[in-house]
């Protein structure tokens, strides 16, 4: 894929927080009974990790699984294996019902660094981050478009939005960031 | 005269002088000084004019109930209106000027209607105006609206930004006066997750100014350590310049941060916009002061007691040299007491109630001050300042007693609980007859998602006055222990004073003002009475009492007192009007926040964005879209270009950004089931690697989208919608599986954004496939309405061998990363065979041309399949889909539907968009009678002509027929009735 | 009862007011009218109002649970059009805005009616099409609309962004003959109008229930007693499931709550009434000089006449990207009300499963614009217990055969 | 401004991440079936001041549709529940009548 580039191609600002786009990051949609055996079988070849209970993420070797919905969770691998995981899921889930697709360009990832990161997302998310679980994925909203969101490490946050806005997320994340509109 | 004293003034820095304007006067003043403040500093006491009747107003309170100090503040792209001159802070360089006058504010022209008052009564304009009836809109109207008005109108871009934020918390004390930051203590000792919010930049409240001792020390130094001791901890976040605006359902509060309105053009935002979510509110929002209804009471030097106090206390400021003081209650002598400290003179309390005992009252009396008992104003002397009084026996009707001169009249008319945030949410009230208030009751509270409380009020909100009731109260809501005592000595009772004197004729109630800033007057208010307007809303609405900029704060329950006695009933029987948000005017910038230019709302870029944007695009909205409308070049009109750019992809090759349409996979073994209940026609039956058009309805059977479906695999279909209905239609889909067909087994992904999609379109669209080459596109490999996957070029691309355009087309998917990268390949490859990207203009003209209907212009929600002459695509055999029993019913069923047809021109010319056929005769409300319109309409470069489509009523029976459109300028169109396919009827091109 | 004048109010001032007589009568219930009206709203009124001026029945009561004009008619933001897309909407609206023409006149009460010109703004090429088909149905409907280009429009809002980045102002739909009226007196007016011609308005009376006989409304039962009728008119806007309820049929009516604002006031700066449908948010300058500013609904059932803040926070960032000069200006209150929505967004005028029980409901969002030739149509249909040509389309049995009057495929939405 | 808790994730969502979906439990009429039940199936609604039975979709969370119990006259809210089921909860019923003993239960 070497034509291949992410929404923002790794954008980054610095404001009282650092905002980046994180550029091409592999993404596979797996939906079904998310209690079945074949699915966690899946889901361990796939990232290595178990399958994550309810607004869960759990990781592991630089891939995670993310819990999505009752019957859906979001796997991120490199860009470069999304395509091959995929394809190899397909049959590794066959006699179940499932459905496991790439969606790795249907998204953009962006990552808030700094001590005071979460007071950018709660200029924009109706989220009480106070209350966030370590491992807790939230999906709510930033202003006006749809995200997912978690803590991905100390003083870092990270966010999945649509590809299409990701211009407007990169906007607002800029805005809320902008030096001297720290929040006390 | 107002001026500066030589001491005193807790919230001034005597160290920082700065200086502000006043109608282009420079004051001096001093950090911490309010705009208020500064202008008494300065001698300033008139600072505007009424509303109605254009009378000089002056500052009457020294906080957000003030009703007259409105001024415009700064200038250019900061000017704001409407700035009230009590709460706002003043900073170095602030201009203000005052408002609603003409040509000044000392000389005001249109104080001409003072004169008049007593032919303009409230509601008089309800009486008169009418005639000639074209005086309204042309004569009256424009008159009243230029004299009524009040703040100049800002003309430029506001240069500041605002923002919000959101806040959590199980209890949020709003209030940090000695009862807010007690129950904040208390809550916050609990362990509880605390937010305090106050509206002033110091806390304290009265109880600083008042000056009594809270456990043994100072009340200033007791506030200072429990707000120390507040912000120490954890699970507190305290914020001051932060107003309580509103409250709503489910303990959604509203609370705005002033973060640089007094140090603007500082970088920081102005105002940030709190959406605090909370399980409790405590409302510690003390209470207001009541004016006096007396004659003359409106004139600049009339005061709030409290507020000459505060003044004097907080500022260092004497309001006059001579201070007349009525009242009905005991705190107003603390006003007595303040101004004495201060070395100025206090001529005569008048106080309203017969005897009079009680601390402050001998207080005041050991200082040689004359109070004189059962006493009130008759009417007061000045006009654009207090010259002095004459007073009167309270229950009399206002004989003069003795004069006193004076040029500053404290009034107090006892405390009304500030119980807005209690009430804005539907938390009820109570007539407290001791106390003659309305308090919250404690047993009908604003209701939270649990359906019990979810505020409770403490001290002064709560009706609770002295200082060791409200700390009591404010204790009792969180506390263990005791409750902090002070040393404030005890009051008597305040007495009601509605009206003063209680026997006041209508010549003295036509001057006793109750709204000073909307000219309401007691007369005004018996009038509406004795009119009918019984209603405490008719009384608002009729006399506008209430209705100004401060909301009534200090009006609302003087005039409901008067109403009440006016008709004869208790006040309880009359109530109260609603409160509504928010407390104090919020501005729109802080509403609309971050949402403003390029993050108004989120604009959708395809991969391609950017480069159309660098090759002359002109973009069309397409819902939260853009798309390419057409690309110019230099020197090209928009219809040049979509010409251009029709002709060359009917003969040689086109591309279209077609990443906008939706793409959703369905997926399962009931995957075809499902689809065969969304589409008119059937799915499940389609073969692998095929295509097939469908058509989708909702369920009362109008069409609401149609795209082409294809088979993938043996358990999945790749559905595509148009641009603007891939989310809806993905919602649509999941509704149905998750409240309907629970048992099915079917997923669905909405892929929209996963791929890049282009149009490759026009007689050499094979051959730049070809060239690209590492896929067999070929008619036989990949005929018509198939699907193939492979390498092109290579990319990674799914073939979808479909055409909306007539012409030999395909599209193909690539991933989104990939698709900017693959348009320039097709861009460079196709050089050779004189490609050009189109845009969504040319697409219309190519389908039109081809009578292809278009979601949005041949439907509009009110069209079935059928009425587009589209059975063929609808499934006679199944029993059921989604819109079928709709289209059962018999208007949808009926044959005199209109349907589409083809429409020629006479004349070759463009109809118009949107017009009507006209058929003989009027209908039964004398409008003209119609029988079809234009649905789509264009000029088409390949005809060289005018064609449209339009939906006619019997329109396929009347073949030739030429019906009238009247259009623009009285102008009727004749357009003939034609078959809708213009151009290459047999479909050779398609083919090729 | 004294008549309203110029010369009427200068001599009461010379006696300080002391002279007037009350606007309307007090009246305790009678036992039996000929007609009672439930809701003493515009509507209400307008329908009383006009079986006594048009069909001379007099013997009226019309009975308010709260204090007439408090519901709806008191909380709108007082636009008056007539620019809609359908013929049956078009005849009744523009058969009230016509009335609206001479109302104060009629009534001797000034509503202050102010025909200074409606524009609905176009901002994307489908709104112009949309637009464009309106203004050339309104010229066959009779009804004087005109498209007009971006310029007319600058000219006409001075205050106006024409070329905001994201909805550049493309064209507008322009009816110089709407406008606004005074909310309040348009509900006083008719009830004093009412009043004199006999009526009895009996406020603080709720109906608690219907009475019935083999298929025939005979009376309803009220807090104040229960009073007799021949013929019942039910004009309770958010309010008519519940009593239709108590008639003991369901119609296609859900309440929801749609919210409104003031700004501060400030010195004329608009002269006319603008709406921006696209970015849903529509505003006017009152004569106080307060910004009137309306947006959308809430989505979810409501009887609490609090609608839901985000709701006003779109109509605000709309505005303010509209009018990028009002970002200072200050929202001074904002109130909800409960507006009844129908299947097809348009209004039920219509005999119901009752006998000699008629109702008159579903004007949504746009329904003060609508209060006379609401009131006029709906007393004909009353006074002669059958549709006559503004009401015929306007039937609750039209969902059944599908025969919708839908405004939405036009871009327009109701207010 | 309401909370609705998501049964299918369990986040408290506020209602600007909600979707409202409109009366619950309504029976689905197709081909077949009489004018008046398709009319009522389509339009005729309960629209009670009191317990009402509604549908949300969490739009903005997990994308399921629930279902909730909500007092139209005090935005209480008695219980949200999953959508696949033809009527409310027995406990939820019984909840909801020890919070209005006046609502005549579900019909």
């Amino acid at each position: 894929m070497p034509n291949a580039v992410s929404a923002l191609n790794g954008k980054a600002f610095s404001g009282f927080a650092q905002i980046t786009e994180a550029g091409l990051q592999g993404m596979i949609t797996l939906r079904g009974d998310l209690a079945s055996p074949v699915i966690a079988e899946a889901v361990r070849a796939a990232t290595g990790t178990p399958v994550p209970g309810p607004r869960q993420v759990v990781s592991a070797g630089g891939k995670s699984a993310l819990w999505m919905s009752p019957d859906e969770l979001l796997l991120l691998v490199p860009y470069a294996d999304a395509a091959g995981i995929a394809a190899q899921l397909t049959p590794a889930l066959s006699g179940e019902h499932a459905l496991a697709v790439n969606v790795s360009d249907a998204r953009a990832m962006f990552r808030i660094q700094g001590a005071k990161a979460a007071q950018v997302l709660q200029k924009l998310a109706p989220v009480d981050f106070d209350t966030l679980g370590a491992d807790e994925v939230r999906r709510s909203r930033l202003a006006q478009v749809a995200a997912a969101m978690w803590k991905s490490g100390p003083d870092e946050f990270t966010v999945i939005g649509f590809r299409s806005v990701a211009g407007y997320i990169m906007g607002l994340l800029e805005n809320a960031a902008l030096p001297g509109s720290e929040i006390a | 005269m107002s001026t500066r004293l030589a001491r005193g003034g807790r919230l001034i820095d005597r160290s920082k002088p700065i200086t502000i304007s006043f109608n282009g006067r420079r004051m001096p003043a001093f950090l911490g000084d309010t705009l208020a403040s500064a202008v008494l500093a300065n001698d300033q006491m008139m600072v505007g004019r009424s509303f109605k009747y254009h009378r000089p107003r002056g500052i009457m309170a020294s906080g957000a109930e003030e009703p007259n100090a409105l001024v415009g503040l700064g200038a250019g792209p900061r000017f704001e209106p409407n700035q009230r001159m009590t709460t706002t802070e003043a900073f170095d360089g602030a201009e203000t000027a005052s408002q609603n006058h003409w040509p000044s504010l000392e000389f005001d022209i249109g104080a001409i209607n003072n004169k008049f008052s007593r032919f303009l009564p409230g509601g008089f304009y309800y009486k008169t105006f009418m005639w000639p009836r074209s005086f309204w809109k042309n004569v009256y109207e424009p008159f009243i609206r230029q004299s009524a008005g009040l703040g100049k109108v800002p003309t430029d871009r506001d240069a500041d930004r605002y923002e919000q934020a959101y806040a959590y918390a199980d209890v949020v004390v709003v209030g940090a006066g000695i009862a807010g930051l007690t129950a904040a203590l208390g809550a916050a000792r609990s362990g509880k997750r605390v937010i305090v919010l106050e509206m002033t930049p110091a806390c304290g409240g009265r109880a600083v100014v008042d000056g009594f001792a809270i456990d043994g020390q100072p009340a200033e130094g007791w506030v200072a350590a429990a707000v120390d001791t507040l912000r120490g901890m954890d699970n507190v976040t305290l914020m001051t310049r932060t107003m309580a605006t509103g409250l709503y359902d489910h303990g959604y509060l509203m609370a705005a941060q002033r973060i640089a309105d007094h140090t603007p053009g500082d970088g920081r935002p102005k105002q940030r916009l709190w959406r605090i979510r909370t399980a409790e509110v405590i409302t510690a929002t003390g209470a207001i002061e009541r004016p006096l209804s007396f004659a003359g009471n409106d004139i600049p030097g009339v005061m709030l007691a409290a507020a000459v106090r505060d003044y004097a206390v907080n500022y260092g400021i004497s309001i006059g040299d001579r201070t007349v003081i009525v009242t009905n209650n005991d705190d107003a002598y603390r006003t007595a007491l303040a101004l004495l400290d201060a070395g100025l003179t206090v001529p005569a309390v008048i106080d309203a109630r017969p005897t009079v005992t009680g601390a402050l009252p001998q207080a005041v009396r050991d200082r040689g001050v004359r109070v004189l008992e059962g006493r009130g104003i008759a009417k007061v002397h000045g006009g654009k300042r207090v010259t002095g009084v004459e007073v009167c026996v309270q229950a009399g009707e206002g004989a003069m007693i003795e004069e006193l001169g004076c040029d500053c009249v404290a009034m107090s008319g006892g405390w009304s609980p500030v119980v807005h945030l209690w009430s804005h949410c539907g938390g009820k009230l109570l007539w407290d007859e001791a106390r003659a208030m309305f308090r919250p009751d404690a047993n009908r509270p604003p209701l939270g998602a649990d359906g019990r409380g979810m505020v409770r009020a403490v001290g002064a909100a709560n009706g609770m006055l002295t200082p060791d009731e409200v700390l009591t109260d404010a204790h009792a809501a969180f506390g263990d222990g005791t409750a902090p005592q002070t040393n404030a000595p005890d009051e008597a009772r305040m007495e009601p004073v509605w009206i003063m004197p209680q026997g006041a004729g209508p010549k003295l109630r036509a001057k006793m003002w109750l709204d000073p800033q909307n000219d309401v007057k007691v007369s005004d208010v018996q009038l509406a009475a004795r009119e009918g307007y019984e209603s405490v809303e008719h009384t608002k609405r009729y006399t506008t009492l209430g209705m100004a900029t401060d909301q009534g704060k200090i009006s609302n329950i003087n005039g409901l007192a008067v109403l009440s006695d006016a008709l004869h009933q208790q006040i309880p029987a009359t109530g109260t009007t609603t409160f509504r948000p928010p407390y104090t005017p919020l501005t729109l910038g802080t509403i609309a926040a971050e949402a403003r230019g390029e993050i108004f709302q989120p604009l959708r870029r395809t991969p391609i964005h950017e480069w159309h944007e660098a090759h002359g695009v002109e973009w069309e909205p397409v819902g939260l879209w853009r798309r390419p409308f057409c690309y110019k070049r230099a020197g090209e009109t928009t219809h040049a270009a979509v010409n251009r750019e029709v002709r060359n992809t009917r003969t040689n090759l086109g591309l279209l950004d077609a990443s906008t349409l939706g793409k959703i996979l369905v997926k399962g073994p009931d995957a075809g089931k499902f689809l065969d209940m969304l589409y008119t026609g059937v799915m499940s039956t389609l073969p692998v690697g095929k295509c097939r058009y469908g058509l989708m309805c909702n369920e009362q059977g109008f069409l609401s989208d149609d795209g082409v479906v294809v088979r993938l695999s043996e358990d999945s279909w790749l559905c595509h919608t148009t641009s603007g209905g891939a989310d809806r239609i993905h919602g649509w889909m999941e509704d149905w599986l998750q409240c309907e067909w629970w048992d099915w087994k079917v997923y669905t992904a909405n892929l929209t954004e996963q791929f890049a999609q282009i149009a490759v379109v026009g007689p050499n669209a094979r051959k730049v496939l070809e060239k690209l080459g590492g896929m067999d596109v070929s008619k036989a490999t990949l005929p018509f309405m198939t699907f193939a996957e492979g390498q092109l070029g290579g990319f990674n691309a799914r073939v979808f061998r479909i055409s909306f355009s007539g012409e030999l087309s395909y599209e193909i998917a690539v991933p989104a990363s990939e698709g900017r990268a693959f348009w320039e390949k097709l861009i460079e490859a196709g050089q050779e065979f004189g490609v050009m990207p189109y845009g969504t203009e040319c697409l219309h003209i190519l389908r039109a041309e081809k009578g292809f209907i278009m979601i949005g212009d041949e439907t509009d929600g009110t069209v079935i399949p059928q009425d587009l002459n589209m059975a063929w695509a609808i499934s006679k055999k199944k029993p059921d889909y989604l819109g079928k029993r709709g289209q059962e019913r018999s208007f949808l069923a009926s044959p005199d539907r209109w349907k589409l047809v083809g429409l020629e021109t006479l004349d070759g010319s463009v109809l118009p968009e949107g017009a009507y056929a006209v058929a003989p005769g009027v209908n039964a409300n004398g409008q003209r009678n119609v029988q079809g319109r234009v649905t789509s309409t264009y000029f088409s470069p390949t005809l060289n002509r005018g064609i449209a489509m339009g939906l006619v009523k019997h329109g396929p029976d009347r073949m030739g027929e030429v019906l009238d459109f009247p259009g623009d300028g009285g102008k009727v169109h004749q357009a003939r009735i034609v078959d809708q396919v213009f151009y290459d009827k047999e479909g050779a091109k398609n083919d090729a | 009862m004294k008549r309203y004048s110029g010369f009427a109010v200068a001599r009461e001032g010379l006696n300080y007011h002391l002279g007037w007589g009350r606007a309307w009568r007090n009246p305790a219930p009678r036992k039996k009218y000929d007609v009672i009206i439930v809701g003493a709203g515009g509507h209400g009124l307008a329908t009383a109002y006009y079986l006594g001026k048009n069909y001379g029945i007099r013997n009226v009561a019309i009975l308010e649970k709260g204090w007439l004009g408090g519901g709806n008619t008191g909380r709108n933001t007082t636009i008056i059009r007539s620019n809609y897309l359908q013929d049956p909407s078009a005849a009744i609206y523009e058969k009230a805005r016509s009335l609206y023409e001479t109302l104060s006149q009629d009534l001797n009460y000034n509503v202050m009616f102010s025909p200074r010109g409606l524009l609905m703004l176009a901002q994307t090429h489908h709104e112009v099409r949309g637009y464009r088909r309106t203004v050339y149905a309104n010229n066959l409907q009779g009804v004087e609309t005109e498209w007009i280009g971006p310029d007319r429009v600058k000219q006409l809002v001075p205050i106006i962004n024409i070329d905001g980045p994201r909805y550049p102002v493309l064209g507008a739909l322009y009816q110089a003959r709407g406008g606004t009226a005074r909310h309040d007196a348009v509900a006083w007016g008719y009830a004093r109008a009412c009043s004199d011609m006999g009526m009895d308005i009996i406020q603080q009376c709720e109906v608690t229930g219907i009475r019935q006989a083999n298929g025939k409304v005979t009376g309803v039962d009220t807090t104040k007693g229960s009073i007799d009728c021949d013929k019942l008119g039910l004009v309770v806007a958010g309010h008519t499931s519940v009593l239709a309820e108590m008639g003991g049929f369901r119609l296609p009516i859900e309440s929801l709550a749609l919210q409104a604002l003031v700004s501060e006031p400030i010195k004329p700066c608009m002269d006319v009434v603008v709406m921006a449908n696209t970015v849903h948010g529509y505003m006017s300058q009152s004569d106080k000089g307060e910004m009137v500013i309306g947006g959308g609904t809430d989505g979810f059932n409501n009887y609490t006449q609090r609608g839901s803040w985000q709701h006003v926070e779109e109509t605000i960032r709309a505005l303010v990207e509209t009018f990028p000069m009002i970002s200072r200006l200050k929202m001074l209150r904002q109130w909800g009300g409960i507006v009844d929505m129908t299947g097809d967004r348009s209004p039920i005028l219509s005999k119901t499963p009752l006998g000699n029980c008629f109702v008159n409901c579903g004007w949504g969002t746009g329904g003060f614009k609508a209060i006379p030739g609401s009131g006029w149509a709906m007393a004909e249909l009353m006074a002669k217990g059958a549709p006559g040509p503004l009401t015929e389309e306007f039937s609750m049995y039209r969902f059944r055969e599908g025969k919708f009057i839908d405004e939405s495929v036009a871009a327009g939405v109701a207010h | 401004m309401l909370i609705l808790e998501c049964p299918c994730c369990g986040v408290k969502a506020e209602e600007t991440e909600l979707a409202p979906g409109g009366e619950a439990h309504l029976k689905r009429y197709g081909p077949g079936s009489s004018d008046e039940d398709f009319d009522n199936y389509m339009f005729a609604r309960a629209n009670p001041k009191g317990v009402h039975f509604e549908r949300w979709r969490h739009a903005y969370g997990c994308g399921k549709w629930f279902l909730a119990a909500r007092c139209t006259a005090t935005l209480e809210v008695f219980g949200t529940y999953p959508a696949q089921t033809t009527e409310p909860p027995a406990e939820l019923q019984a909840y909801i009548k020890s919070r209005r003993p006046e609502w005549e239960g579900y019909k």
